[in-house]
């Protein structure tokens, strides 16, 4: 086992190009030993092609890996002790489930009795206990995923690279594995990469989030730090079910308490839905374009007088109706204060 | 690119054999343990090559001399060739060979995949054609011959006592004479044709074989988008089998220029006068161990060697060709 | 096969079917050529196969389809399997009803062995024996007399171990027993270990081959004297080393050898003559067979036969009239390639051609007086495929004779048992 | 089942021809509408199996009679089969065929296998082999048969002349007397499976071309987990390929009871003595058309077929160990 | 187009058993035309297989299939008139983007120019109009989803099958595509049944909701209906990020204004974390044993004295710490009833 001292994982200027077309373009990224780090980011971001350079089937262009302390930037996957989910849930489609999940423990040596005896527990653990004699063609979507993410619990490797591995599971199932993989990863004290798209599984489960933009990291933080103090507007929009009101910081939503100096033209002001009040007296004057109810919460979409539209989240009891007229205002420190032009995020003055 | 682990790109530049259904490169071995792996091999590479390659260098070698088998080889440059351009029997064999290639190897490849795409599908039939489709090859080919022999004999054959029936005074219903399968040019060199399609077996079992093994996925959105039988075969099935296809079509066009020999040199001994049947391997066969001639039968087989390479050059246009045949 | 071209309508050329070296096809072109010109309007259309198996195979295939060859040339060895089938058309009547081809013109025993039960299948086109070519530069530049005309077995091997040479010139001995593979670079010898060969040695030291030459059930090898002369031909190889080893031969067979003047003698027939004259870079002469007790020699002849089946049969006819006539013969005989079966042209100078080799020619028309036949019966080919192997074995192997000749009476009485016979 | 569209299960019954990548069973048309298409297809189905079929009923009658090409055939109810297996040269040829499949089948795939494995990443390698590969095919085996002829030449021969090298007296470096390929019984039969080794080309190239359609993505799942070499042939690459490999070793061990005929026919003519490599197409081939014993030879290909049914047989337990091999 | 008063898809008694093990039980379904139906279920219900049955891609055991009035059971799929998007993202491997968009219209013989200019605009709603050329080797997870989706929108039937459509998308990309889906409905007027487990989505999306749960319908309604009024216990824990928090009706919380009556033994109580009040006083008594932030609110999960865990959601700024004591409270109207044996819903008596 490697000092504790040293990173679990560390990228230094990592560059790749799948295709041809470079898609990392110099990651600089240091994960803890024992840190689960969700990795964010839009569709088409450089994600996976991120988890595809640890394990080591993507080759770098440029930089260095790091896996527990130890140079694999020229070492095959096999080498590098990692264990992987893919957004595919990959799988041995002429093997069984149970075949699946022991794989990378037979050809490890693991006897085989004690591998199948390890392969069942994993398969249990993720709901999947009465499958293992299917093959993948008899599975359906969110099985074959939870058998895929058997397979990478099943060994203690180094580091785990999971690739949206929950993506195809329910809320309550999400929850389970979701504590699961917590727990396993305390135990096992392997660091974690998870990439996903589910702000929940952001939140709850990562000791740190990196929003990946572009093959450019825009902000690596705890989840708090990346909710609260958004480094761009991309990153704080991009958090949040619904995304965060960006408005220009001269109007026509003046947060309460604001000190007009911060609120010049150059400067954009930003607010959660969460945090909007919807009144029917002081604040920016609106309609309620739409509203969307979500359980005990409903989102209104308020058209302002002056052009942009605001989402609030209200109760779902007692919501407003279309075309209501209502105001909206929101606190100064709820407010995010960022540069109109480069979008980065302004520590008040 | 550092030292680091490398990954294939997809080989842009191999339209023959492609891997149509991987979306991710395959990983490879570290260089290091690639290269101690292929020095391990290197020698029985070596061998095999020159097991293969050898014989064709003697081969073209002799081509430029005059051999009998006896006395010791004499260079005679081009003579070989300038002989073959004004030998009537050779531009009859050759034209016969392309002639044979040019029918038999598409008709070949279209009942084999035709068979296929229509039996693929059924447990029991694909069994049972599988099987019948080994048959021929049981049976040695010349055994083969004979029974042609029978079945072909004008007036005494199955076939021709087949297409008698309902017929008067020997002819047809439709009233024209059975074909003279021995006898006439034109009907000997269909014979031939319909003896090469019994060995399409081996062809449509592989064609069964990758046809199975496409993926089901691509048939059910073709199937939600109603694409129809034909649409299915251009679009889908034809570029997906593309790769096979055109590795048979190679193969069955190099192999025509002999497959033809064993049968026509047993069932019709190259004839209908002059020589309706005869290709350009039995021409090769009769210089070199008929008449012992065996340089001017290298310099005939140098020809086919330059016709095989066409064919290759010919197929690689075709590939494309079928690649292009799903984007329109 | 052979004769599936044209219908057998009785139009269309007259097909022949033959094999031979490139020499021996050279002779029937020529024949054709001459017919051709003797009878204007007639076509003669050569098939030729590539070898003997070739022939029997193309003929046989050709006759079940329907459509075989008007005529073929074959050994009387071979025709048997044939004519037991009816598939030759006898001649008896056309030859009774001919103008040109006299029955007695012709060396009697190659008519002979060309009749199955009474009638005359055949006409035989050659007739000939086996003799030994010797390579007489080699045998002066060794200073080894040749040949002599009445020569022995022992003769014949004192002449083969005073030949066979090692690089350096000095006599060898191609075994292995004195340690090491044999260096020699010329054999004294070459013979091929078949019945063919063998027979007449066994005859002339009085053994026979078979027991009863009408109807034979069985090989009588393992008489004295039969497998004394035997086991003579087999210490050629195993004690003496004067014949090549079985390697040499399938590197370089006994004719090419002779051809590359690293071989002697050669124990061949007529057939060689057309070779040597075309090749041989050296003087050559041929010497008579050498004898135990009494000179016998073994009958080879071919003949022309015509199927059955043939559509043509006049026009085949007309053509068989012609080459069995003395100018066709003549034609060919010219070519060197046979010793003509027509007594008359035998001794003419068109075979006996004194400017051309072997000056000893007449040594095969003394050799016919004593030629006996080999049985005809319609397995014969069979026949000589068993015993070829396993006396292949016991020249090169050195199996032990005794063995070998009861492997081939145990392996060969079915074959015997299954055949048809001429005399039936 | 209503009278839906009918959806295909996965055939179970199937383990030849499988569809390792197929999740989702394959939707087919309307039965109405297979069954119009399979009626418009049935003559030609039907002309296929007759063409196949015929030829081969006829075989196997046959075996039941004496029939000497010429007169008619004669029934004799068993006694060939009887006389058969009396036959020391037919009992050889047996052994010598089943010998020779025994080691040349395995190893031809064994050696195609090992080159597609080793070269299907390197898009040079892949179109250089191709090219080497099929050029075997251009050149008629019977000439082939001549070259082999001089190659193997026990003196002179190239092969040989090499082994030499180094050596003293004409042996190898070993001290060893190189092998008497045409001579010794045991080199014989070790050079026709050497000439053998040539015509791996094709399986090679369907090899090469199967093993790049596999997906990429499950050799990304064993690299992680550091499957080794040998462990990914034996429980990816070797399952994957199953089907494949069937189905060359059927058509391999089927083949092999004829690809040993020219090769044992110009090379060797069946010898050395007495039958060290008659094999049974040789056999049948010499009793067929050189003692004219139809009924016999007949005989000897029933059996050679029966052979061959026991291969298929064979063949069908092996590939359930071959997928077995992926589960252990 | 069929007469507007016939149902856009209607199942009566349908049965399947892929892999000849029953999967669906016998569903009645009839969603509207022009209707978007959201089917949600857990992993393995049987949504996939639902939607293959409707597609014709899987044959039923037992039962009708009609889709815009007409008998569609004996049916092939093209003939269906449908369109849909496997779980798997299937496209043609050999065609590009556009290519694989546009096939179904060149297949139905649209000229070629009309099905590239419509496949284009599809490629673009979705997102991917840069990548139209790529093949889809080529594309992230994401991208592939979306032109998945593009294929399916490009033509206009008769019923759209969704299945998992937005899986693999971020947050603000699933908004935006969830919103071009709705209008492409509303202008279509086609049917939809689109499978989800995004329970946002589902709320947002869906005209009604059906649950599936082992191949049979627990409750089909309206999103308010499922949210308010769950048919049984699994309905109600199925729904909502964090599941409703079920508890014996006697004890230990015991909703504020509730008629004793209603509080019998063999009743659950239940109640969403969303309206449960969580005090210093008054109320059941617990402890706080983990606390899940999530931007701007947080799970906290009170392990009550008589054993029960009970989730409670609160703001994130003011939570209460692990350790903490508190009680727990929520009122009547809130809370459900359920039959502690059966799970079904009892309607207040
Ligand atoms: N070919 C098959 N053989 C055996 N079982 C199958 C087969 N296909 C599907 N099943 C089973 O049927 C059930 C329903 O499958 P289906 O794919 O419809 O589930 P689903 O609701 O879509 O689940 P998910 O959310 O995981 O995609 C699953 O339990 C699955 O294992
Ligand atoms: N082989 C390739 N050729 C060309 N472009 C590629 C290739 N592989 C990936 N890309 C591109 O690289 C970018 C990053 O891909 P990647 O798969 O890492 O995205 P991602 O962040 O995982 O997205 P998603 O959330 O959609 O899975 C994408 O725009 C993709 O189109
Ligand atoms: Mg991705
Ligand atoms: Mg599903």
């Amino acid at each position: 086992m490697p000092p504790t001292d040293v990173a679990g994982l560390r990228l230094d200027g990592v560059r790749a190009a799948p295709g041809d077309v470079e898609v990392l373009h110099g990651l600089d990224l240091e994960v803890a030993r024992g840190e689960l780090l969700v990795v964010l980011g839009p569709s088409g971001a450089g994600k996976s092609t991120l988890l595809r350079v640890v394990a080591g089937l993507q080759a770098t262009t440029a930089g260095r890996v790091e896996i527990a302390g130890r140079d694999v930037t020229g070492l095959r996957p096999g080498r590098r002790n990692v264990s992987m989910v893919f957004q595919s849930h990959a799988l041995f489609p002429h093997l069984t489930v149970i075949e699946n999940v022991a794989f990378g423990l037979e050809v490890r040596d693991v006897p085989r009795s004690v591998a199948r005896e390890r392969a069942t527990a994993a398969a249990a653990a993720v709901g999947c206990a009465h499958l293992v004699d299917r093959r993948p063609g008899q599975l359906s979507g969110g099985e074959r995923q939870r058998v895929a993410l058997a397979r990478a619990l099943v060994r203690e490797p180094d580091v785990f690279l999971l690739d949206e591995p929950l993506s195809n599971l329910d809320a309550e199932l999400r929850v389970e594995t979701r504590a699961e993989l917590k727990a396993l990863q305390t135990r096992v004290g392997a660091t974690m990469v998870h990439v996903t798209h589910d702000q929940t599984e952001a939140m709850v489960l990562g000791d740190r989030i990196a929003v990946l933009r572009d093959g450019v990291l825009e902000q690596v933080g705890t989840p708090d730090e990346v909710w609260r103090t958004p480094a761009t507007t991309f990153v704080a929009r991009f958090l949040g079910a619904v995304a965060m009101n960006l408005l220009p910081a001269d109007g026509p939503v003046v947060p309460t308490g604001a000190p007009t100096a911060a609120l010049v033209p150059d400067r954009q002001i930003g607010f959660r839905p969460e945090v909007v009040g919807l009144g029917s007296a002081d604040g920016a004057a609106g309609v309620v374009e739409r509203v969307d109810v979500v359980g005990e919460d409903a989102y209104a979409y308020v058209q302002l007088d002056g052009g942009p539209t605001v989402a609030a989240r209200v109760r779902a009891v007692g919501r407003p109706a279309v075309g209501d007229a209502v105001t909206v205002g929101v606190g100064w420190p709820e407010t995010h204060l960022f540069d109109a032009g480069s979008g980065q995020r302004i520590t008040e003055p | 690119m550092t030292d680091g682990p490398v990954v294939d790109e997809p080989m842009v530049d191999e339209p023959m054999i492609d891997k149509p259904m991987i979306d991710k490169p395959v990983v490879v071995e570290r260089d290091r343990e690639h290269r101690a792996l292929g020095l391990m091999l290197a020698p029985y590479v070596l061998g095999i090559v020159a097991l293969v390659l050898i014989p064709f260098l003697v081969t073209i070698v002799m081509a430029f001399a005059d051999y009998d088998l006896v006395r010791a080889p004499s260079w005679v440059g081009l003579d070989n060739f300038v002989e073959l351009a004004d030998d009537p029997i050779f531009r009859a064999a050759l034209s016969n060979s392309l002639l044979f290639a040019a029918i038999a190897v598409p008709l070949r490849l279209v009942i084999a995949l035709g068979l296929a795409l229509l039996l693929h599908r059924r447990a029991a039939a694909v069994g049972t054609a599988r099987t019948a489709a080994m048959l021929p090859y049981a049976v040695p080919e010349i055994a083969y011959g004979l029974l042609w022999l029978w079945l072909l004999n004008p007036l005494y054959g199955p076939i021709n006592q087949l297409l008698r029936v309902g017929g008067e005074n020997g002819a047809t219903v439709l009233g024209r004479t059975p074909p003279q399968w021995l006898t006439d040019p034109v009907d000997a060199r269909a014979a031939i044709i319909l003896m090469s399609l019994f060995t399409i077996g081996e062809t449509f079992v592989i064609l069964l074989a990758t046809r199975r093994a496409l993926p089901g996925e691509v048939y059910e959105l073709a199937a939600i988008e109603d694409a129809t039988g034909w649409d299915v075969v251009r679009r889908v099935t034809l570029p997906l089998m593309a790769p096979v296809l055109v590795l048979l079509l190679l193969r069955d066009a190099i192999l025509s220029l002999q497959i033809s020999f064993v049968p026509a040199l047993v069932v019709t001994d190259g004839g209908p006068p002059p020589y309706s049947t005869t290709y350009l391997s039995l021409f090769v066969y009769r210089n070199a161990f008929e008449y012992l001639r065996y340089g001017y039968a290298a310099a005939a087989t140098a020809v086919m060697l330059l016709l095989t390479l066409a064919a290759v050059a010919l197929q690689w246009r075709l590939v494309r060709r079928l690649r292009w045949l799903g984007r329109t | 096969a052979g004769g599936a071209e044209g219908a057998n309508d009785g139009t269309g050329p007259v097909q022949l079917l033959v094999f031979g070296a490139p020499e021996e096809l050279e002779a029937y072109r020529t024949l054709v050529a001459a017919y051709e010109v003797a009878e204007p309007g007639a076509e003669v259309q050569l098939v030729e196969a590539s070898d003997r198996e070739d022939l029997i195979a193309r003929l046989g295939t050709s006759i079940a389809g329907g459509s075989p060859p008007d005529l073929f040339l074959m050994n009387y060895r071979y025709y048997g399997q044939f004519a037991a089938t009816d598939a030759i058309e006898p001649l008896d009547e056309r030859i009774a009803a001919s103008d040109v081809v006299d029955p007695d013109a012709y060396y009697p025993t190659a008519m002979n062995a060309f009749q199955w039960q009474d009638r005359q299948l055949c006409l035989p086109q050659n007739v000939s024996s086996l003799a030994v070519y010797y390579n007489r530069d080699l045998f002066e530049q060794y200073d080894v007399a040749e040949p002599p005309a009445d020569w022995t077995w022992s003769d014949l091997l004192t002449t083969a171990i005073a030949t066979t040479r090692d690089a350096g010139g000095a006599v060898v001995r191609g075994t292995e027993s004195e340690g090491g593979p044999p260096q020699v670079a010329v054999y004294g010898l070459g013979i091929e270990p078949t019945i063919i060969r063998v027979a007449p040695f066994v005859w002339s030291n009085g053994g026979e081959i078979v027991d009863d030459l009408d109807r034979p059930t069985r090989f009588t090898l393992d008489t004295p004297a039969a497998r004394e002369a035997l086991q003579n031909i087999i210490d050629l190889r195993i004690a003496y080393g004067v014949i090549p080893t079985d390697a040499e031969v399938e590197a370089e067979d006994d004719e090419t050898r002779f051809l590359n003047g690293r071989l002697a003698m050669l124990m061949s027939s007529r057939r060689f003559t057309t070779t040597l004259r075309a090749s041989a870079g050296f003087d050559w002469d041929v010497a008579s067979l050498p004898v135990y007790a009494n000179q016998v020699g073994v009958l080879h002849s071919d003949a022309y036969c015509m199927t059955r089946g043939s559509g043509r049969k006049d026009a085949a006819w007309r053509f068989l009239e012609y080459a069995m006539s003395a100018d066709g013969q003549r034609t060919t005989a010219a070519t060197g390639r046979t010793v003509p079966s027509m007594i008359e042209v035998s001794t003419s100078s068109s075979f006996l051609d004194p400017t051309l080799p072997p000056a000893n020619a007449q040594v095969f028309l003394d050799a016919i007086a004593t030629v006996r036949p080999l049985p005809t019966i319609s397995t014969w080919p069979e026949l000589e495929d068993v015993t070829a192997g396993i006396l292949e074995n016991a020249l090169y192997r050195g199996d032990r004779l005794d063995d070998a000749i009861r492997e081939i009476d145990e392996l060969t009485r079915p074959i015997f048992a299954r055949g048809e016979h001429a005399a039936d």
